[in-house]
């Protein structure tokens, strides 16, 4: 079981973000503990991919705050995330087409020699290393990404997230276009990380995988927090009805 | 891309070069120059492939090369750069004015060692500032770089004509002058020595890079790719510099500088160009643009942003300081470019570097640089620039007509790049 | 009164010593310069007469891009009845006052000066611009003085080419490429102007052939350094501050509404084409190392610019 | 892509505009537009914005906001077309050779009503058919737009050289030259029909459009909206109208064209010039290429194939053939542009047409077309060709030094633009 | 039951793809009859959407055979697959960004007025029409699809390959970004559409959902064929080792 007591990780307070008048996410508050899983659910266009990038830097929020071990922290852009640690896997991948695996894996943080150089050689070895641990099959090192499968691709924005160490770690739906095996390497892969004490925010539309792999699970629809449940108190159906009918259970509000 | 290219015939051919893991993108390129040196050799019955024309060629290209090397870091981060010519003309006119009026007004006087490197360190520090405020309005204010560029492109032009009065500023320091082509050049001797540095450096480069491959357990090509590979660079080395030293000093130059020394040259006498500083220049920019694309995170957060300027962002990299950073260089080149311009006529006049931007982006493009991000070399960038400049000087050779020479330019043009786009088809290195 | 002038452009050195005098000439009698660049676009140059002409000149002094398409241009001027002055370059309409240095006689001097110093042998022809009308002019010049040494076999044309935009880089390389056809057998270079025989005397130089006879034209003060230090044979000097002066002065009359049968120095002419205009023409000189103290006097350039680095040389750099 | 740009904030003068449903986008680039034509007006005691010059401009205008046009769908499908200056010279040199040798060697003397027809269509299937040749050599032998163009550049301004043995070719047919401006226009009477058939025209095409979407139940904004958008639009069509009627025709003129009738012009006769053909034809194209771009497949593929061309090929377009007709188009345009601005000279010249390639792609961006494919509008190309004449012919009234004025329009080119940029951003329409 | 005696809808021969030497697709042969849903299935870079992609016209194959109705046809890009009424959901979803929903769910078959212009109300009309079937929270009609979250973006590329009438159907993983209720609803229309004979290639990396849809299940492994099973014939775990062995099970080859 996860401790809730103390501060949690992060804490998204109140935070709401619109595009041309219309809110895509509507006073919405979350929270994250070390050692966590909160899952993210909804139907699509819910907000979710929104909520989390401005947790990632990729958007500012209109309004709200963010806290991180109970600290108001200033997110402007990615590397201000970068900075406290946050890393992000994002639903459109975000990778350079026109590099290989290891250079988008280590991207805005090469290993360099000594003279400053960037240290192709030894980026390729940890590359190889880790996709070894995420995807058996991956043999594609020397090509530009653009050259790779949707799950291969997928593969390696997995990898750049989960190679450094981060402490809080988001990821939007990182298995969509994993094969089964794949998405069962992943599925070990955050309970190891798990027990490590990141924290993570899993956006994920299988109901069952959300059962399996989170704490908790924080529904949205149409922009507005449904409601946040622990999943051991809940059943699949309690779930999907949240995200249908954006009907919150009331015997288990976490 | 809806590309429907996947041919997978390999020939023994394509094996050999696959084998030495040559870098067969520019082999077409390389494919079509070859052609066009030798047809211009047989319209010029000889003329053109002699030592003197090579050396020609390549001083008449270092000033556009210099620049195409920046170009090719501007369009790979999907900008353009129109201003070029302009800032050209403003560094050498700044140039100009601080060794011929600022400097002697300060009681440095003509003839002094120092007036060449302040005059050039001015000029450097100038293209790179305006460079940067370029690369400002782009990365922070967004602008379009077409159109803070095409505004730097009437501006500087005139800027430049300020700056002189709009008159001609000569004759330029002869130290300022060294760097003009032919003026001055390494000599013989001086030339086998650079050679013979350049080789060892080409095969410890070469062998360095196959041990950190076995370090890392990587598969490395035969042992005898990698000799092949050295004996290939020694020969063209080698083989460029036998050339430049085979361009003979003519005896008039050599006799007036016997002279000056009190001395009666020998009969017989003679002695080779080798190397101008100029080309060295343009070697030591081409090495180290390469370097910074290849082995930098510069470099690499350059290419990053032109294949996919949101995920560069997302990765934190700062693309905004990255646009200020790319247009600086690209300024300081352009100042170095009007250095060897300049101190080529030996003069600076108000026109200097007029079109050079649609050469200059040409030659990028020619080489293989791609409009659209994210890919282009230097070295193709060069080549690109050597091929425009041998269509151009081959033409005036030939001895027709200026209209029709453009005509046959423009045409050649294409028609190199569809034999380069062919090739790389075939070998469905697309 | 205002007084709009409209230039082709504005790279070559001389424009700006023809600007400073017209404004001279037009601060002396009262009159208001303005004006506008047409960045050698004779379409952009129909924009800027217009323009001039919103503003209210009473007179205009156009510097022609192209000698006919600038004629709607006086044709609109006419309708207005404002008197128009064809600067340095011809305007084939009648209704323009022509105010020249002849061209074709400045081709002639270029190569007569030449031709004196180097009666026989190879020669190289360095044209201009192949958009400017000039170009030709000059190259006609040259050709009727050079012809009976060429039909007497004395000379041989080796090498000919025009010079795009008339940049010096330009007429470099070219003369590169022709020194190089030729293996260096080139006794003589006809250039068009200062700017080109920059180029080709930078040719020339590195081959250590400078010295032998190049022309030019225009008076740049780089190209009477080079004429002291004997890197240059000629430069046609067309003394822009005298035709500056005259254009303004004209300009003031003309807007005062003179005549222009009854201008100072008028005369008839006929042009190639046939057109018979009202015009003037001032003589220019040229300057060889013979005459070079006529630059220092007429104070068109200081000694010490014109004899810069120069030690043991003509008059007055002796 | 990752922009922070979020603001939700709407004023009330925005709810306004939205209620509209207007066209924001550009309203920052007119705002641009009006702040140079007033600070021009005040700088020139009230001279620049007279009828007089207001005719000037548009008519100074026209010959590159036609290649802007067509420039827009070059760009959107992320192409690029150097050669509109070159292609013009060579339409034009193609038109004035036919009216002045070609035809009256066939017998069709000066003065016949077939000369202008036929050089006009000569003229536009040349322009035609060298622009399909271009769209053939990118679309199917993919050489980049870039080089074939820019050979294009080279060669089509030196085949119009060898056309005309570079001579300037003229003066042109008379009924010809009626599309050069100040020399064809429509009169006072003329005029003011048009007006009011334009709008009429304008009204109808607003009240269908509500229609259609009343007919398919689509929300609709309230009648009196539709009301004042239509005041709106014929405030500023007859407004526009009535300046170019309060130019007078200068009385010499009309004296003469009294006297030529044998009349005696009365005393205080005046009449205005009204609306010159050459505008005429801009509107008809601005008004066509609009409905291309809108409302038929071609312009949708156009845009489709900017945004994505994976995307537009794989759902079954052409995108080949597609760039051969968008290149065949920018050619006819050329050879459009090539006829206002030969019979506006009344001279075909040999340098006609210089830069415009430069000017042609600056209209298209200040007008919000996109370099990297998928956005542009017809309207905010001609507005930005209008922006850039109206620097160019203002500087030259404002009467400063003319190396100073191109320092002028280069900075405020780029000031425009970022004008609109932070005009967008405030707004949110980025 | 599928009949499966008569000639199939779609044969493909031996086909084969490589890019730069390396086999994507090697020498594989499926097919497919009217009425029928054909899963394929495979690791991330098995080569199952290059294999389509012959299908659909967006490669061209070094080596095979496609057969419709029994006739060798030639497809050589999208124009000729869709002249044999062959639509594809692609996993790229091959939209054009700056486009709205309907203007790309009519790409390349706009609908017209009279005059021939394009007719954008009725096709507004329309697309509001088929999404109200596949995504009932969607409203952005208006807006270019970047701006839509990538579920959405699924939708409409859903939209378009259905809204024509088909006989041939390729589906690369259609529901890897939608949620819950959108898949539900997804997996409603591919039974109609079955119903209506029509023939469809499912990629999906579900295994659950391959029973549930699918008639029969071809697997490939490293771009070769594993093989080909009837659904009712096997159990989840025989096509999971399939796919991660490469083993076929005996028994039951369809
Ligand atoms: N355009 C291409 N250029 C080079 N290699 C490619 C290209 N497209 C695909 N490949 C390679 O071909 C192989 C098969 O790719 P494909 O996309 O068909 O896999 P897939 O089975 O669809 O995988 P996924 O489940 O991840 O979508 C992969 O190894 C991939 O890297
Ligand atoms: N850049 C943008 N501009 C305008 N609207 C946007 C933008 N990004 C997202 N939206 C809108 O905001 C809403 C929320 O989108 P978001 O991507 O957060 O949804 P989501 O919950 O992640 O959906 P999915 O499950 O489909 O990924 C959607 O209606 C979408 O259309
Ligand atoms: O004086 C020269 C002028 O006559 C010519 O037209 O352009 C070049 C100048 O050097
Ligand atoms: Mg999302
Ligand atoms: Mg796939």
């Amino acid at each position: 079981m996860v401790d809730r007591t103390g501060t949690p990780l992060v804490e998204m307070r109140d935070v709401s973000v619109s595009f041309g008048g219309i809110k895509a996410v509507d006073h919405v508050t979350v929270d994250l503990f070390p050692g966590e899983v909160v899952g993210l659910l909804g139907h699509n266009g819910a907000g979710k991919s929104t909520l989390i990038k401005c947790l990632s830097g990729a958007y500012k929020m209109d309004a709200g705050e963010i806290y991180i071990d109970g600290e108001l922290v200033d997110i402007q852009n990615p590397r201000d995330a970068r900075a406290q640690n946050i890393e992000t896997i994002y639903q459109t991948l975000a990778l350079a087409d026109n590099l290989d695996a290891a250079s988008n894996l280590f991207l805005g943080r090469e290993l360099v020699t000594p003279l400053g150089f960037v240290n192709d050689a030894q980026m390729e070895a940890e590359t190889r290393k880790i996709m070894g641990r995420l995807n058996s099959n991956f043999k594609k090192f020397k090509d530009p990404v653009k050259a790779l499968s949707g799950g291969q691709r997928q593969s390696v924005a997995i990898a750049r997230a989960v190679y450094f160490n981060a402490r809080i770690l988001i990821m939007d739906e990182p298995t969509a276009a994993l094969g089964p095996q794949e998405t069962q390497m992943v599925a070990e892969l955050i309970n190891q990380l798990k027990e490590q004490g990141i924290g993570i925010f899993l956006i994920e539309h299988d109901v069952h995988s959300v059962m399996d792999l989170c704490d908790r699970a924080s529904v949205m629809k149409n922009g507005q927090l449904v409601g946040t449940v622990n999943v051991d108190e809940v059943t699949d159906e309690d779930i999907l009805s949240m995200i249908i009918l954006g009907k919150n259970p009331e015997a288990a509000t976490a | 891309m809806a590309d429907a290219s996947a041919s997978g015939a390999s020939t023994g051919r394509k094996n050999i070069l696959k084998t030495l893991e040559f870098d067969t993108r520019l082999l077409g390129m390389v494919g079509a120059f070859i052609l066009v040196c030798i047809v211009f050799n047989i319209l010029t019955d000889g003329r053109f492939l002699t030592p003197r024309n090579v050396f020609n060629l390549t001083i008449q290209t270092v000033s556009v090369a210099i620049m195409a090397t920046g170009m090719v870091f501007v369009i790979v981060t999907r900008q353009i750069d129109l201003s070029v010519g302009s800032l050209l003309a403003t560094c050498s006119a700044i140039m100009a004015m601080t060794q011929t009026q600022i400097l002697p007004s300060m009681g440095i006087d003509y003839g002094s060692g120092l007036i060449a490197p302040v005059a050039i360190i001015v000029g450097l520090v100038s293209g790179g500032l305006i460079g940067a405020f370029h690369g400002w309005l782009v990365g922070y204010l967004t602008i379009p770089a077409f159109i803070v560029t095409l505004g730097g492109l009437l501006v500087w032009r005139n800027v430049a004509w300020y700056l002189t009065n709009g008159q001609t500023i000569g004759p330029l320091d002869d130290n300022f002058q060294l760097l003009g082509g032919i003026g001055g050049t390494m000599g013989e001797t001086g030339s086998w020595i650079f050679g013979a540095i350049a080789v060892v450096a080409a095969a410890y480069a070469i062998w360095q890079a196959r041990r950190a491959r076995i370090a890392h357990e990587f598969p490395v090509k035969p042992i005898w790719a990698e000799f092949v590979l050295m004996a290939l660079s020694a020969a063209l080395i080698l083989g460029f510099i036998a050339t430049l030293n085979a361009y003979d000093v003519p005896s008039r130059v050599l006799a007036r500088s016997f002279e000056a020394r009190g001395e009666v040259m020998p009969e017989g006498f003679t002695q080779g160009y080798g190397i101008p500083f100029s080309v060295l220049l343009l070697i030591a920019v081409a090495v180290i643009m390469t370097l910074v694309a290849r082995r930098t995170r510069l470099g690499r957060y350059i290419f990053a942003t032109g294949g996919n300027p949101d995920a560069a962002e997302l990765s934190g990299i700062n693309t905004r300081m990255l646009t200020v950073k790319v247009f600086a260089i690209m300024g300081v080149l352009c100042a170095l470019a009007g250095l060897v311009a300049s101190a080529r006529l030996s003069f600076h006049s108000n026109d200097i570097g007029t079109l050079d931007e649609l050469r200059v982006i040409a030659a990028a493009v020619i080489g293989g640089t791609a409009l659209a991000g994210g890919i282009g070399t230097i070295y193709g960038a060069i080549l690109g620039a050597l091929i425009m400049q041998s269509l151009q000087s081959g033409m005036a050779m030939v001895g027709v007509d200026a209209p029709f020479q453009n005509i046959v330019v423009g045409g050649v043009l294409v028609l190199a790049v569809l034999i380069d786009i062919i090739y790389r088809k075939r070998t469905g290195d697309a | 009164q205002t007084v709009g002038v409209s230039w082709s452009n504005f790279q070559e050195e001389r424009w700006k010593t023809d600007e400073a005098a017209i404004v001279g000439a037009l601060e002396a009698a009262g009159a208001e310069y303005i004006s506008a660049d047409a960045q050698s676009s004779s379409s952009k140059q129909l924009s800027d007469v217009e323009s001039l002409m919103a503003q209210g000149v009473d007179a205009l002094i156009i510097l022609a891009q192209d000698t006919q398409a600038i004629i709607p241009a006086v044709e609109a001027a006419a309708n207005e009845g404002i008197p128009v002055i064809a600067y340095d370059r011809l305007i084939e309409d009648d209704r323009a006052f022509y105010l020249t240095f002849d061209n074709v006689e400045v081709g002639r001097m270029q190569a007569r000066a030449v031709l004196e110093a180097q009666p026989t042998g190879n020669y190289v022809m360095i044209k201009g611009s192949p958009t400017d009308p000039n170009a030709d002019f000059l190259r006609g010049g040259q050709q009727e003085v050079l012809q009976e040494a060429i039909d007497a076999g004395d000379i041989t044309i080796v090498g000919e080419q025009y010079t795009d935009g008339w940049v010096p880089a330009n007429a470099q390389r070219n003369m590169e490429q022709i020194l190089t056809a030729n293996d260096n057998n080139v006794d003589a270079v006809v250039a068009s102007n200062d700017g080109t025989a920059g180029g080709a005397v930078a040719a020339l130089t590195a081959q250590g052939m400078e010295g032998i006879p190049v022309s030019g034209q225009d008076g740049d003060h780089a190209a009477l350094n080079r004429i002291a230090r004997g890197t240059q044979t000629v430069s046609v000097w067309k003394d822009a501050r005298e035709l500056g002066k005259r254009a303004g002065e004209i300009a003031v009359e003309l807007a005062g509404g003179a005549m222009m049968g009854d201008i100072e120095g008028a005369e008839e002419w006929t042009s190639p084409a046939g057109t018979t205009l009202t015009a003037q023409f001032l003589e220019p000189v040229p300057v060889t190392a013979e005459n070079l103290t006529v630059v220092v006097d007429a104070g068109w350039i200081e000694q010490d610019a014109l004899c810069q680095g120069v030690t043991d040389g003509p008059a007055p750099c002796n």
